[in-house]
Order: C-alpha cells, then sequence, then structure tokens
C-alpha cells in the first residue's frame, strides 16, 4: 500500500515539474528571443573582427559572410525555429537535465556548461546553508523543547519575544549590519567572497574558508532558530495537552522521558517533515543574502545569472530550485506516511 | 460500610482524602472545581463518584494523583494512599512510587489515552521500566504483559499492534490491563464505558467485576451514569458543583436517597423493565463554579430550599443513618 | 387520509469506497459501506416511532436519507402517499417545511454567530414565510414561547453559547417549530445533555407533539429511554432492521437474539444485584459496515446461529400482530 | 439572500466591544497596536514634517537635492564625538530698509565647532522694474572678532532679450563657497594674517574660502590641519542697492552647508535619508497591507468555495492551487521584476498571486470542518440554498481568521518587496527602503562605515513587519481559540 503511495505521489511530483518547466520555458523563451538576437549579432560582429580575411571582401560578399554566420548561429540556438518547437525542444532538454551553454559565464574550470556552473555553486551552498540551517534546526528543536516545558516562564516568552523579533528582519540586512560591525568597525572578519584572493593551499585554504564562512553562517542562524524555536515549542505544547501524555506522566514515566520520548516522538511527524524541506530548500540558497556576502553559491549565480541575462544559466538554475522545491514537498508527503503510524498512506490531508 | 465487614474485606483504608480543593485559575477568576472533598476507601472496595458534567468528579481524581491538570492547583487539603500522606512527598518520589505503583488510572476515552505513535507493548512495557528498574525486553516482562492482555480477554499478539488497529473496546481493554499491571493498590476508572456501546459496555463491566472480585484492588469507579455505579460501586458519593451532597453505601444511596439532588436524579433515570409515566427532571443549571451561590449550591434548583439554604452553607454532612451522610440543611429525617 | 405519514420502503444507503488504481485494473468490483441495506418500515400519523441500535448500525443515515441530506441509493421513502425522491425542488422546498430535524449535539447545531432570534428566524427566511420583520418577530416569538424560553425577552437576543444545554436543545426545538411541520426527525436529542435535564427535553417534546399534531421518527442508542418516550421499536444492527414492535412488546418479549442481548446489557440501578456477572450472549463487536457477512448479518455473534443463517437472509416477517422480527429463529420468551 | 436588513448595528458594536476587552488583554497586541497608528501618522503627516516633503516622488531627481552635504552623518553624532562637526544649517534672515535704494538682510549665526562650513548659498528672489538698473548684490562676513570681510560682489542681472522697463523678478542661488571672487577676497583677507611659508605653499585654487572666514586671524588660517576654528557670533549681511524705491526683495535664506545632516544624515547622492525613510513608510504600509488583502481575500473565496463545491471540483481546484504553491516563490518573482521592471503596483499583484495558495489551504480545511458542522447540515435540512449556507454561514465564521493571516501575511509582503527592491528591480519612480539599501549596497556603505545608510532602513522594514506579526499573533489567540472550540 505505501509502494503505491510513494509511486503516486511521485509521479504527481514528476508531471508537476514538467508542467512548471514548461510554463517557465515558454515564459523564458519568448522573454529571451529578442536578447538572443542581440547576442548572435554581438558574435557575428566579433566574428568579423577576428576574420583576416573580411576586409578585403566586396559588400555583397561582406553580407553574405555576415549572413553565414548569422545562420549558421541561429541554427546553433535554434533561432530559425518556429518559437513554440524551440519551447517545446528547451522544456525537453531540460527535463533530461540538458541546460545547455551558459551565454555570458564560465565555471572556473574554463567550461561555459550551465551544468558545470551549476555544480560548482552548489557545494558553496550546502557548505553555508545546508550547515546553517542544520545548526539551526538542532538549536531551535532544544530551545523549543526548553521554551516549552517551562511555558510561561521567561526563557518561553524571550524566545517568543526573539522569535517575532528574528522573523521580522530581513536576513540580508542583518548580514549588512554584520560586515558594518565585523569587517568595518572591528575588523574581525573578511566581508564576504569564498576565500582570500590569492587562495592560499592546503591547509590554510581551509582556515581561511572557514574564516569566511563564520560570519554568514552566524547570520543565517542568528535570523533562523527564534521561529523554529516557536514553532517547536507550539507543536511540543499542544501534543502535552493530549490525553495521553497525561497517562504517561500518571505511568510515572519521568519528564525527561515524557518529553523526549512521547511528546517528541508524536510530534516527529510534522518536525521530520519541516527538517526535511528545510535542509531540502536550503539547497537553493538565498538570492539576496549569498548576494550580500559575495558568497559565491547557488542563490547568487541565480542573481548573477539575472543581471547578466544569462538565460540558460538562469533557466537551469530556476529548474534545478523548483526541482528541490517539489522533491521536497513529495518527501513531506511521504515521510510524514512512514513516522505516523496511522497514515500508512494520504499524505498530510 | 457494613458490607465490606460482612465479606470479610480487610478494614484497612487504602485511600483517604480530606477536605481536597483545587481551583482552576481563569483569566475570569478561580473555578471551584473540586471544593472541599472528603471521602475514604478501604482495600479491596469499590467507591463510586457520580455527577453530572462539571460536578469536578473526573478532577478529583486527578488530585489525588497529584496531577492537576493546568490551570489548575491543588488549594488544601489531604490525601493518604495506603498510608502515605502523598502531597508530602516530592515530585520524584510521588512519580517512582506512587504513581501507576500505587495507584493508576483508567482513563477517559481510551482512544486518546494511548499514544499513537507506539505500539501496545511499548506502553506496557514502560511501568517496568520506570518503576521496577527493568529494561524492558526481559522475557519476564513480555511474560506478564501477556497474562495483563490475557486477563482482560484479549489475545497476547495484539501487543504488537499499534492503537489505530484495534477496536474502541480493545483498547479500553488495553488500557485497564495496563492499569493493573503493577497490581496498585488503587484503581481510578474515570468513565470507563462512557464512548462505549451497551454491550460492549456490558463486557468491560463485567471485566471490571471479576477484577474486582480477584485482585482485592480498591477501586473507584466516576461516571454520571447512576445505573452502572449500582452495578459494582460498594459505596457511593454523588457530587454536584464541587462538593459532596451525599454519600453512603450503594445500597443506602438507592434505597433510601435523602438529598433533594440525589433524589431528584434518581427519579429522572429511565428503568427499562419499570417504566414510569412520568419520569422527574430538576429545572435550571447547575452554578457557575466562579460565583456560586452563596449557600448551598444546589438551593437555587431545590424544591425545599428555605431561607438558611440561600444563605449558609451546610458545611458538615450529617450522619442521617449509620455510614450515610448528606449535606443539606432542610431534609428532615 | 393515509393511516401512514412515512413510508420506507427497501431503503438502501451505499457509500462508495475508494476504488484503488490496481482495483480498477484488476476489474474487482467496487466496494461499498452499506450504512443501509434494504430496510423498509412505516410510521403511523401521531405516533413516536423509534429507531434504536449501535453506532455504526446506519440509524443516522436513515434519518438524514429521509431529511433529504443524503441521497438513498435504492428504495423509497413515501411521505403522506407522494414519493420524497420525485420532488423536484420546489417541492423539495416544501418538504423540508413539513419534516423538521433535531440534532443530537445542542452544542453544535446552532451557528455560533447566530442570536437565537436569527436561529430561528432563518428557516422563516429561507422559505419566505412572513411578510415583514415584525410578523417574522411575532413568530419567532411564539416558537419560544412554545418551548417555554420565557420570557422571550431574556433570550431572543442572547447567543448559544450564553445559554445552558437545555435550553439551547428548546432553541433547536422552536426552529423546527417555527415552519409548523408534521414529522420530526428527532436524532439523539438528549443523548448529549445532562441526566437531570434529559426528562424536561422529553416532556416538552411530549407536549409539543400533541399540542401541533406532530409525528416523531425517534433515534437513539438508549433503550430505557426509548421505552420511556416511544410508541414502537425498530431495533437495527449493520444497516438492517432486526425487530419491530410496540415499545414494551420489544422490551419485554424481544424475538430476536440481537434485541435480547441489547436489552440485557442495558445497566439498571439495582444495588441488591451489585458485583453480579451480567449474561451477555454475544461476543464481539460490531463488524464494519464494508464486511457485511453473508446470510443473517449477526449470525457470526449470535448465540444461537444454525446452518440456515449463515445462509440464507432472513425477511422481516410478522410473527405476532404487529411484532416483526427477522430471524429464522425466533425467541419464544 | 438575506438583505442588509440582518445586520445590525448594534450586533456590530456589541461584537466590536467584545472583542476589544479580550484585544485588550493581550499586551503584544497592545503594542502592535500602537505601533501600526505611529506609522500611520508617520506615512500620512510625516513628510510634511520633514524639510523634504516630496522626498518619496523625487528621490532620484539630483536637484531636488543638490544643496545638502554629500554622505553626512546625523547632526547627532556630534554629542558623541569629541570633534564637533558643523551641521547643514538653514537661516532666515531679517530684513532691514536703510536708505530708499539699500536693502539689507542679516543672518546671525553662532559658530562653535572644529571645521568650517563646506558651502554657503545665498537664495534671493527679487524683482525690480528698471531693467538699466538691477540690484547690485554685496555680501559680507560681521566675524566674532570685529573684522568685516566683504566677499562677494554681484547684479542680479536681466536675461539680456528683456525690455527695459516691467516688472522683473529673478530667484537667485549663489554659490559662494566654490565662487572664485570668493575664493579671492577670502585668500586676500587670509594674506593679511598668514605665514609667508604657509602663503608660499598654498595654491589658490584649492582654497576652500570659507576656511579662513572661519578661523582666527592668525597664520595657519588658509590649512586645515592648523587653523584654529574662530568660535562666536558670525553676522552674515547682504546689501541690495537697488535702482529704484518699489525695487524689493520677495524672499532669502542662507544655507550654510555642515558635514553632518539632520536626523539620519545624507548618502552618497546628498539625499536627506530621514525623509527618505519617512517617504518610504507609506509605500511598505500600502505594499504589505494591499497584497495581504488581495491575498487572504483570493485565498478564503477559494478555499471556502472549493471545500463547499467538493468532489471533482475540489479536486481540481485542489491540484491548481498545489501548482502554484509548488513553485519557488521569490526566484520566479525576482526573474519577473527582472524581465517585467515592474511598478510597484504589478509588485504587490504578483506578491499576492504567488501569496495566496497558503490561505487557500488554511480556508479550506477550515471549510471542511465548517462543512461538517451540524449547524450546516441544520441549515442544509431547512432548506436553505448552496449559496446561502456559503454566504451567510460558512463565510461568517472563517472571517474572524482571515483578519490574522491577513495581518501576519504583511511582514512577508514587506520583506518580499524590500528584497525585490534591494536587488534594484523595484519600482524605479518612489523611494523605497528597499532601495535605500540597494544604494547604500551598491556604494559599498557597509566597506565605507556609513552606517546611518544601512540601520534606518532595516530597522524600519523591521518595525513594519514587527508591528504586524504582534497585530497578527494577537488576533490569532483571540480568534482562533474560538473555531477550535466546537
Amino acid at each position: 500500500m505505501y509502494a503505491k503511495y510513494v509511486v503516486t505521489r511521485l509521479i504527481n511530483a514528476v508531471l508537476l515539474i514538467m508542467v512548471t518547466v514548461l510554463v517557465l520555458s515558454t515564459i523564458f523563451s519568448s522573454v529571451s528571443d529578442r536578447e538572443l538576437k542581440a547576442q548572435v549579432e554581438e558574435q557575428v560582429l566579433a566574428a568579423v573582427r577576428t576574420n583576416r580575411g573580411y576586409a578585403q571582401l566586396n559588400e555583397t560578399e561582406k553580407a553574405q559572410f555576415r549572413q553565414g554566420i548569422r545562420d549558421n548561429l541561429y541554427s546553433q540556438y535554434d533561432l530559425d525555429k518556429p518559437i513554440y518547437e524551440r519551447i517545446m525542444k528547451y522544456t525537453a532538454s531540460i527535463l533530461t537535465f540538458d541546460f545547455g551553454k551558459s551565454l555570458r559565464m564560465s565555471s572556473r574550470s574554463g567550461s561555459n556548461e550551465v551544468k558545470d556552473i551549476v555544480l560548482e555553486a552548489l557545494p558553496r551552498t550546502i557548505l553555508l546553508f545546508t550547515t546553517a540551517e542544520t545548526i539551526v534546526v538542532a538549536i531551535g528543536i532544544l530551545l523549543g523543547i526548553k521554551a516549552a516545558q517551562r511555558s510561561g516562564s521567561i526563557l518561553d516568552k524571550g524566545i517568543s519575544v526573539f522569535a517575532i523579533l528574528s522573523s521580522s528582519l530581513p536576513m540580508w540586512w542583518v548580514g549588512m549590519l554584520m560586515i558594518l560591525i565585523f569587517s568595518y568597525s572591528l575588523n574581525i572578519f573578511p566581508s564576504g567572497g569564498l576565500v582570500s584572493l590569492p587562495p592560499p593551499t592546503g591547509i590554510e585554504y581551509v582556515i581561511d574558508l572557514l574564516w569566511h564562512l563564520t560570519m554568514p553562517l552566524i547570520t543565517v542562524i542568528l535570523v533562523s532558530f527564534g521561529a523554529w524555536a516557536y514553532t517547536t515549542r507550539n507543536l511540543v505544547i499542544g501534543t502535552m495537552q493530549e490525553d495521553y501524555i497525561t497517562v504517561a506522566r500518571a505511568k510515572g514515566v519521568p519528564e525527561r522521558k515524557v518529553l523526549y520520548g512521547h511528546v517528541l516522538r508524536s510530534s516527529a511527524p510534522p518536525l521530520v517533515t519541516m527538517i526535511t524541506t528545510t535542509i531540502l530548500l536550503s539547497l537553493g540558497g538565498a538570492i539576496i543574502t549569498e548576494s550580500v556576502f559575495n558568497w559565491p553559491g547557488m542563490g547568487r549565480l541565480y542573481w548573477v545569472a539575472i543581471e547578466e541575462f544569462d538565460t540558460p544559466v538562469l533557466m537551469g538554475n530556476t529548474f534545478v530550485t523548483v526541482f528541490l522545491y517539489v522533491f521536497a514537498m513529495a518527501v513531506l508527503d511521504l515521510t510524514y506516511g512512514l513516522l505516523d503510524p496511522r497514515i500508512k498512506v494520504g499524505g498530510r490531508r | 460500610m457494613k458490607k465490606a465487614e460482612e465479606r470479610g474485606a480487610s478494614p484497612k483504608v487504602a485511600l483517604s482524602v480530606e477536605n481536597l480543593k483545587l481551583y482552576f485559575y481563569t483569566s475570569r477568576g478561580a473555578v471551584r472545581a473540586v471544593d472541599g472533598v472528603s471521602f475514604e476507601i478501604c482495600c479491596g472496595q469499590s467507591l463510586g463518584i457520580v455527577g453530572e458534567s462539571g460536578s469536578g468528579k473526573s478532577t478529583v481524581a486527578f488530585g489525588i494523583m497529584n496531577m492537576p491538570p493546568a490551570p489548575g492547583k491543588i488549594v488544601s487539603g489531604k490525601v493518604t494512599l495506603d498510608g502515605v500522606d502523598i502531597f508530602k512527598l516530592p515530585e520524584e518520589k510521588l512519580r517512582k512510587d506512587i504513581r501507576w505503583k500505587k495507584v493508576s488510572m483508567v482513563f477517559q476515552g481510551a482512544m486518546n489515552a494511548l499514544n499513537p505513535v507506539y505500539t501496545v507493548k511499548f506502553q506496557m512495557t514502560e511501568p517496568f521500566i520506570y518503576h521496577m528498574g527493568m529494561k524492558g525486553n526481559e522475557p519476564e516482562v513480555v511474560e506478564r504483559i501477556s497474562k495483563a492482555l490475557e486477563s482482560v480477554g484479549l489475545k497476547p499478539e495484539i501487543m504488537d499492534r499499534y492503537p489505530h488497529e484495534l477496536s474502541g473496546g480493545m483498547k479500553q481493554r488495553v488500557v485497564i490491563a495496563m492499569a493493573l499491571l503493577l497490581n496498585p493498590a488503587l484503581v481510578i476508572c474515570d468513565e470507563p464505558t462512557t464512548a462505549l456501546d451497551v454491550v460492549v459496555q456490558a463486557q468491560i463491566m463485567n471485566l471490571l467485576k471479576e477484577l474486582k472480585r480477584k485482585t482485592g484492588i480498591a477501586f473507584i469507579f466516576i461516571t454520571h451514569d447512576l445505573s452502572i455505579e449500582a452495578e459494582i460501586a460498594d459505596d457511593l458519593c454523588v457530587m454536584y458543583a464541587g462538593k459532596i451532597v451525599e454519600k453512603g453505601s450503594g445500597m443506602q444511596v438507592y434505597k433510601n436517597p435523602m438529598h433533594p439532588y440525589t433524589q431528584k436524579l434518581l427519579a429522572a433515570t429511565p428503568l427499562l423493565h419499570k417504566p414510569v409515566d412520568r419520569l422527574e427532571f430538576i429545572p435550571g443549571a447547575p452554578p457557575d463554579l466562579i460565583n456560586p451561590p452563596k449557600g448551598c449550591r444546589f438551593a437555587p434548583r431545590c424544591q425545599y430550599a428555605d431561607e438558611r439554604c440561600k444563605t449558609e452553607e451546610p458545611e458538615h454532612m450529617i450522619e442521617v443513618e449509620p455510614g450515610h451522610f448528606i449535606a443539606c440543611h432542610s431534609v428532615r429525617w | 387520509m393515509n393511516k401512514f405519514i412515512l413510508e420506507v420502503e427497501n431503503l438502501s444507503v451505499w457509500f462508495p469506497l475508494r476504488h484503488t488504481i490496481s482495483e480498477v485494473f484488476s476489474r474487482k468490483p467496487q466496494k461499498y459501506v452499506k450504512a443501509v441495506d434494504g430496510v423498509s418500515f412505516s410510521v403511523k400519523r401521531g405516533e413516536i416511532f423509534c429507531i434504536v441500535g449501535e453506532s455504526g448500525c446506519g440509524k443516522t443515515t436513515i434519518a438524514k436519507s429521509i431529511m433529504g441530506l443524503i441521497p438513498p441509493t435504492s428504495g423509497t421513502i413515501i411521505f403522506d402517499g407522494k414519493p420524497v425522491e420525485k420532488f423536484d425542488r420546489k417541492h423539495l422546498l416544501g418538504y423540508r417545511r413539513i419534516t423538521q430535524m433535531i440534532f443530537q449535539d445542542p452544542y453544535a447545531s446552532l451557528n455560533p454567530r447566530f442570536r437565537i432570534r436569527d436561529v430561528i428566524e432563518e428557516p422563516l427566511l429561507i422559505h419566505g414565510i412572513g411578510q415583514n420583520r415584525a410578523e417574522r418577530e411575532k413568530m419567532v416569538k411564539d416558537a419560544l414561547t412554545k418551548v417555554r424560553l420565557i420570557p422571550v425577552a431574556d433570550f431572543i437576543d442572547r447567543f448559544p453559547h450564553m445559554v445552558s444545554g437545555g435550553q439551547r436543545q428548546r432553541v433547536a426545538v422552536a426552529r423546527t417549530l417555527v415552519l409548523g411541520p408534521k414529522l420530526i426527525v428527532a436524532d439523539e436529542p438528549v443523548s448529549m445533555l445532562d441526566l437531570s435535564i434529559r426528562a424536561e427535553i422529553l416532556q416538552l417534546l411530549r407536549e409539543l407533539k400533541e399540542q401541533n399534531n406532530l409525528t416523531y421518527l425517534y433515534i437513539t442508542h438508549d433503550l430505557s429511554t426509548a421505552r420511556y418516550f416511544t410508541d414502537r421499536i425498530a431495533v437495527m444492527y449493520l444497516g438492517n432492521i432486526m425487530e419491530i414492535a410496540e415499545s414494551d412488546e420489544v422490551i419485554d418479549h424481544p424475538k430476536h437474539p440481537y434485541t435480547d442481548a441489547l436489552i440485557a446489557a442495558v445497566p439498571e440501578p439495582i444495588p441488591e444485584r451489585i458485583d453480579e456477572i451480567k449474561s451477555v450472549p454475544i461476543k464481539g463487536e460490531i463488524p464494519s459496515a464494508a464486511n457485511i457477512p453473508p446470510g443473517c448479518r449477526f449470525h457470526p455473534r449470535c448465540p444461537y446461529a444454525q446452518e440456515r443463517c449463515r445462509a440464507e437472509i432472513p425477511e422481516l416477517r410478522e410473527i405476532q400482530k404487529d411484532h416483526f422480527v427477522a430471524c429464522h429463529f425466533p425467541l419464544s420468551k | 439572500m438575506a438583505g442588509g436588513d440582518d445586520i445590525r448595528v448594534s450586533d456590530i458594536r456589541e461584537g466590536l466591544s467584545d472583542f476589544w476587552k479580550e484585544f485588550r488583554r493581550q499586551k503584544i497586541g497592545i503594542i502592535g497596536l500602537i505601533l501600526l497608528f505611529i506609522l500611520i501618522f508617520v506615512a500620512t503627516v510625516g513628510p510634511y514634517l520633514t524639510d523634504f516633503p516630496e522626498a518619496g516622488p523625487r528621490w532620484r531627481d539630483i536637484n531636488y537635492w543638490q544643496d545638502n552635504p554629500r554622505s553626512a552623518p546625523p547632526a547627532w553624532t556630534n554629542w558623541l564625538t569629541a570633534k564637533k562637526d558643523m551641521p547643514h544649517e538653514n537661516l532666515r534672515g531679517y530684513y532691514e530698509n536703510i536708505e530708499s535704494n539699500v536693502r539689507t538682510l542679516q543672518y546671525n549665526y553662532t559658530y562653535a565647532y572644529d571645521e568650517p562650513p563646506n558651502n554657503l548659498i545665498v537664495y534671493i528672489s527679487t524683482y525690480y522694474h528698471d531693467a538699466k538698473y538691477p540690484p547690485k548684490l554685496n555680501f559680507s562676513i560681521e566675524r566674532p572678532d570685529g573684522l568685516r570681510v566683504y566677499i562677494y560682489e554681484t547684479y542680479l542681472n536681466l536675461p539680456t532679450n528683456m525690455s527695459s522697463y516691467g516688472d522683473y523678478s529673478r530667484d537667485d542661488r549663489l554659490v559662494i563657497g566654490s565662487s572664485p571672487q570668493a575664493r579671492k577676497t577670502a585668500m586676500d583677507f587670509a594674506k593679511k594674517y598668514e605665514s609667508a611659508y604657509n602663503l608660499n605653499r598654498t595654491q589658490i585654487e584649492f582654497v576652500n574660502p570659507l576656511l579662513p572666514l572661519f578661523s582666527k586671524a592668525q597664520p595657519g588660517l588658509l590649512i586645515s590641519k592648523e587653523a584654529s576654528p574662530l568660535a562666536g557670533k558670525y553676522t552674515f549681511i547682504v546689501t541690495l542697492l537697488v535702482g529704484g524705491a518699489s525695487d524689493e526683495v520677495n524672499e532669502s535664506r542662507l544655507l550654510l552647508s555642515g558635514s553632518v545632516y539632520g536626523v539620519l544624515g545624507t548618502d552618497n547622492f546628498k539625499r536627506d535619508l530621514f525623509a527618505g525613510i519617512i517617504g518610504g513608510t507609506s509605500v511598505a504600509l500600502i505594499v504589505g497591507l494591499l497584497s495581504a488583502v488581495i491575498a487572504v481575500g483570493v485565498g478564503i473565496m477559494y478555499g471556502i468555495t472549493s471545500a463547499y463545491l467538493g468532489g471533482w471540483k475540489d479536486e481540481t481546484m485542489q491540484r491548481f492551487n498545489e501548482f502554484i504553491y509548488s513553485l519557488p516563490m521569490l526566484p520566479i518573482l525576482i526573474a519577473i521584476a527582472a524581465i517585467m521592471k515592474p511598478s510597484i503596483w504589478v509588485i504587490i499583484v504578483l506578491i499576492a498571486a504567488f501569496g495566496w495558495t497558503g490561505v487557500a489551504k488554511v480556508a479550506r480545511s477550515l471549510g471542511l470542518q465548517i462543512k461538517e458542522q451540524t449547524y450546516i447540515e441544520a441549515a442544509h435540512a431547512l432548506g436553505a440554498s448552496g449559496w446561502r449556507i456559503l454566504f451567510k454561514h460558512m463565510i461568517p465564521i472563517v472571517a474572524p481568521y482571515s483578519f490574522a493571516s491577513m495581518a501576519l501575511f504583511v511582514p512577508g509582503a514587506i520583506l518580499i518587496e524590500a528584497g525585490i527592491s534591494f536587488l534594484g528591480l523595484g519600482d524605479p519612480t518612489i523611494a523605497t527602503w528597499g532601495q535605500i539599501l540597494h544604494d547604500a549596497s551598491y556604494a559599498a556603505a557597509t566597506l565605507t562605515g556609513m552606517w546611518w545608510w544601512i540601520i534606518p532602513p532595516g530597522l524600519a522594514i523591521a518595525v513594519v513587519s514587527m508591528t504586524f506579526v504582534l497585530i497578527g499573533s494577537a488576533l490569532d489567540t483571540i480568534l482562533n481559540p474560538k473555531m477550535r472550540r466546537r
């Protein structure tokens, strides 16, 4: 039964991804049309400039020469085909993880394959955001439980207030403040970037990387853990009102075990799904925060692609994000079913 | 209380509750849910606490366990269980030595009394771990769980199931089996059959009667149903608006109810085999326990109420016959 | 004029179970929860007809089906000689005016954002009765007076949560009366109320019946109240009617083993019989309506079941005057 | 449908007073409410209390800001530092008619700072009648040490094509601090006191004419590090020699441009940040509230309708909802913003278009719960039509919930708009806090330590979103338990 549910849910997710990609390709293709054509003209000019024999040609020959290159490029970018055909082709290639070549960017190894560029950015985002979110989840859950345990105490109220405050702050602005304080005023941490220039080697590289990592990491944690603690607190308090928790107490189960055994285990389905989605979604990076810290991960890549109007990179990155998101939603449904013995099938609803 | 001696049960007092007060502190004021309740039970005996919704009967149970549900607080009183004044014990000792070991509970609504994410076995193992210092995987534990399940008429195999895989009656049996695991001195049954259909209810009642006879455990039965109490309670307390208005042996209360509330309540109970033309009812509604009436709490609904009833609370219960008490100014006997 | 106000013939209400994809491919037949499965009975003008049964037996489904809230899968409902499902929308509206329903939970059946005035005015607005506000207000006040929520001015502008449970149920009764109905379907109207006020509502219902020439279809699980309040009883089990007869006849001389078991299971306050183990002849619990046993659907739990019961479905037949039973081997008590 | 006469004013009044009684007990809600009132006041009246009431719409108009100092910290930073910088000062003068053809304007100013003003600008509007005799303006300073320096002299000339007689009026902006004439007169003044060594190494082109004028008349007054500021009362005198008796000065003021400025200083583009932040309040409130109202309104209607219809219609509506829900909002929004360069209204609609799905999901599950309630069944049994049940029974139950979710939607919307603006994709025609931060980030304000450019806009965002989080959580605690109670 469960296996069947998994299959249906995954098919559902794949369909959703396909529809989304189709819609996005339509938008991007129609918009990038003009951009691509301008791009082609640039490349034609570049070809003309670098071709030594060009100056010797007469006017018609010159025009022919230019048209030849142009046609060549048009067919390379499929600009000679009708737009719907391009959309379909584009969708198909995206769905087969073929994102094409970047128009303007290249990876550090010099490849201009979108896939390489994205794969270069992904581990950096994992290093920053996935690490940060893992710490956030850990701190948040621990604090949330403590707050629920002493509901109404100063700790509890403090956490609620902190959650309200921190969820009102833009993370990227906190990042700017951190730079102002720790880079400009105190000069403890670098203001941004992945490593110093020129990058050191060996163990020093790792230290340098961690040194660059610290401030963005602290920023993400500082802004995010309050909300986590608050959510956990509410979940735990909700569960603590269940009859079976009273029964566990009446059974003489020690308070610690009631909390970490019964309450937490019963709150596990929503918590675990929240953790899974948070971790999965962290892979997409945070566009603005990464831009503030000049952290060359997925988020900043996305931003650079927008600024440079590099449609293939933009599309590739969007697809990866959408894929992660939809996949996270599916996993969320599925873990719920796994963790709650009452729900073998049927998902969240 | 004569009956107990006749049956040869030990006259040793299993539980005594003296002047228990448990208030809920809400934003509107203190709700006097249990307001000066006293009673005692002997070993092997059963006591019924009967009352309508909001009479505070379930809250008494939590008071005995010293587990007032939030925002409740025990204001005063003394609960002596097996010779131990449990309000004087530190929480840790209470947890280790009293709860479930000395007094266990069968909760209202078995559906919610079992944790949905744990198997029956896990939930039945816990008392052994926390009171007997066992690991929980010894064959002895499994053996005792099997025995307990069998004693309530369940197959031991069901211990590997999750609560949602059991029917309502089975869940109620599991909950009863769980309460008996450690052979406590007292089991409190809070509405043990309310959510069940009449046939299953009769089965569970039979089970409880058997257990009562076999085990020598003292039982408290809390319910709103006078008929069910009649089947099992040796002694009976009738509660109204946070107070006991009448207590005595089952025989005394049913045959010779003295408090106007008890009289009316019995007259309002339809009997299957003794049809009447007209059932009685009590006009009005129970009082608001934040601002209870000054005098007797039943006075506004009582046909015998006079000036004294409206101004003066019946502080002490009057013994109308040996072992039969009422809290009433007006009834003449 | 027809003797019967309501005739139900061969009524079935089946709920389709979700068909999984693999079941569609393997061409397994669609499964149903047969909540009501071929039920026939007739309600006489001016009587109180009772359907009694355990939870999940389909009694509430019948009520809702008669009210047009759940479309029947098959069968006919004849009201005043006219089949109901042939009514078009206009007639259905007319039908809903003369058949009314009282629900079990007075806390849930009144919209919490409506004042009592609005609750009772709502049916008038729906059916376009009353020329203007003043006229409707008079009708609302009349209805409240009828259910003795007096002085009317004290209640009319309150919200449901500001009055007691019994008063709330009287508001629900007033809502049904305001349209001048002929038949009232009362689905456990007192089971959520405290014992001390149940009789009050039942007496009110009985008086209103006399004053307004009403007929009641009374749905309950409580045999004691049924005997006290109703004229005839139909006993339901798993979507079928097992026995129909006059109330006293059903209780005193049950012919169906299930009825017999139900009666045996009912607790009664007889203190002499304390701790007596009751003989509940049937075992287990009512099975799911998705898995109905073949033959007599009661046979797996019936102490008298024989080979014939496993194979052949018993018809509901008249074995004495006005006493119908669906059993191959009726009891002869 | 029931007519409007079903709603009684007394009902509403009573309902509101009940609600208020409960709300009053929510401390956080009261704080939020007070903040909201302050914000609304700031958004409506605030701009007129600043020097630049048009800060919002003219944020990108260089001319509007031209007289301000560049990158000046807030004036109050003087309290914190030992070195006292001169704040930006607008002086109003008093006017005297000394003789029939002389008009004198005097400005008094007490100077007690460590740095001379960056600039000195005279604004004067005059009118006169005879084109042959335009007013002649003379600007001089009387220093605390009694020295009077004549700095600047000019004719407030006509444009050449004017005829000789008529009513002529003109507005002049005389930038004294950077005029070569003033530099020369200041130099002449300085020569009297300055050491030969210093004079030798001074190039006149680089002299700030205001430095010697505001320094003690002693050697070193031309060199900023050596000059010793002369504290005390200065009088700036503007004398007009006019051609006719009826020639007049209409209006005049004198601007001393300092190096600290106003409440929150200025940015790289000389813009008054305080005015910008006050001007941005209304935008933030509009973005937050409008998108919340649209999103929650659409979400509630969608969810409830879906729940009510049930069956395949519900299924289809849910699929569509899930489709939108599965799209990562911010990346797509940013991409759309980058492509479309939308106006603030389009951004609001886009935020709402992505934001309604969550509300719709909750509304649907609420709707399903309500649909199962007995009073809905009772309404069916009474013969109520579908629409009646939807509008009269179901939506009023959900409505209170919608207020809480509206309030809780606002912070998210504001943060998203700020994020989009921060990336430079916002509406370019108005000032928003995100845009101020964008400019700050673009100018690397974090690395030049211009904290007054970074902290206030972010705090403003935080205060507005916190206001609504507070109100929202208070509403949630009051309204939601009621939903669950039965």
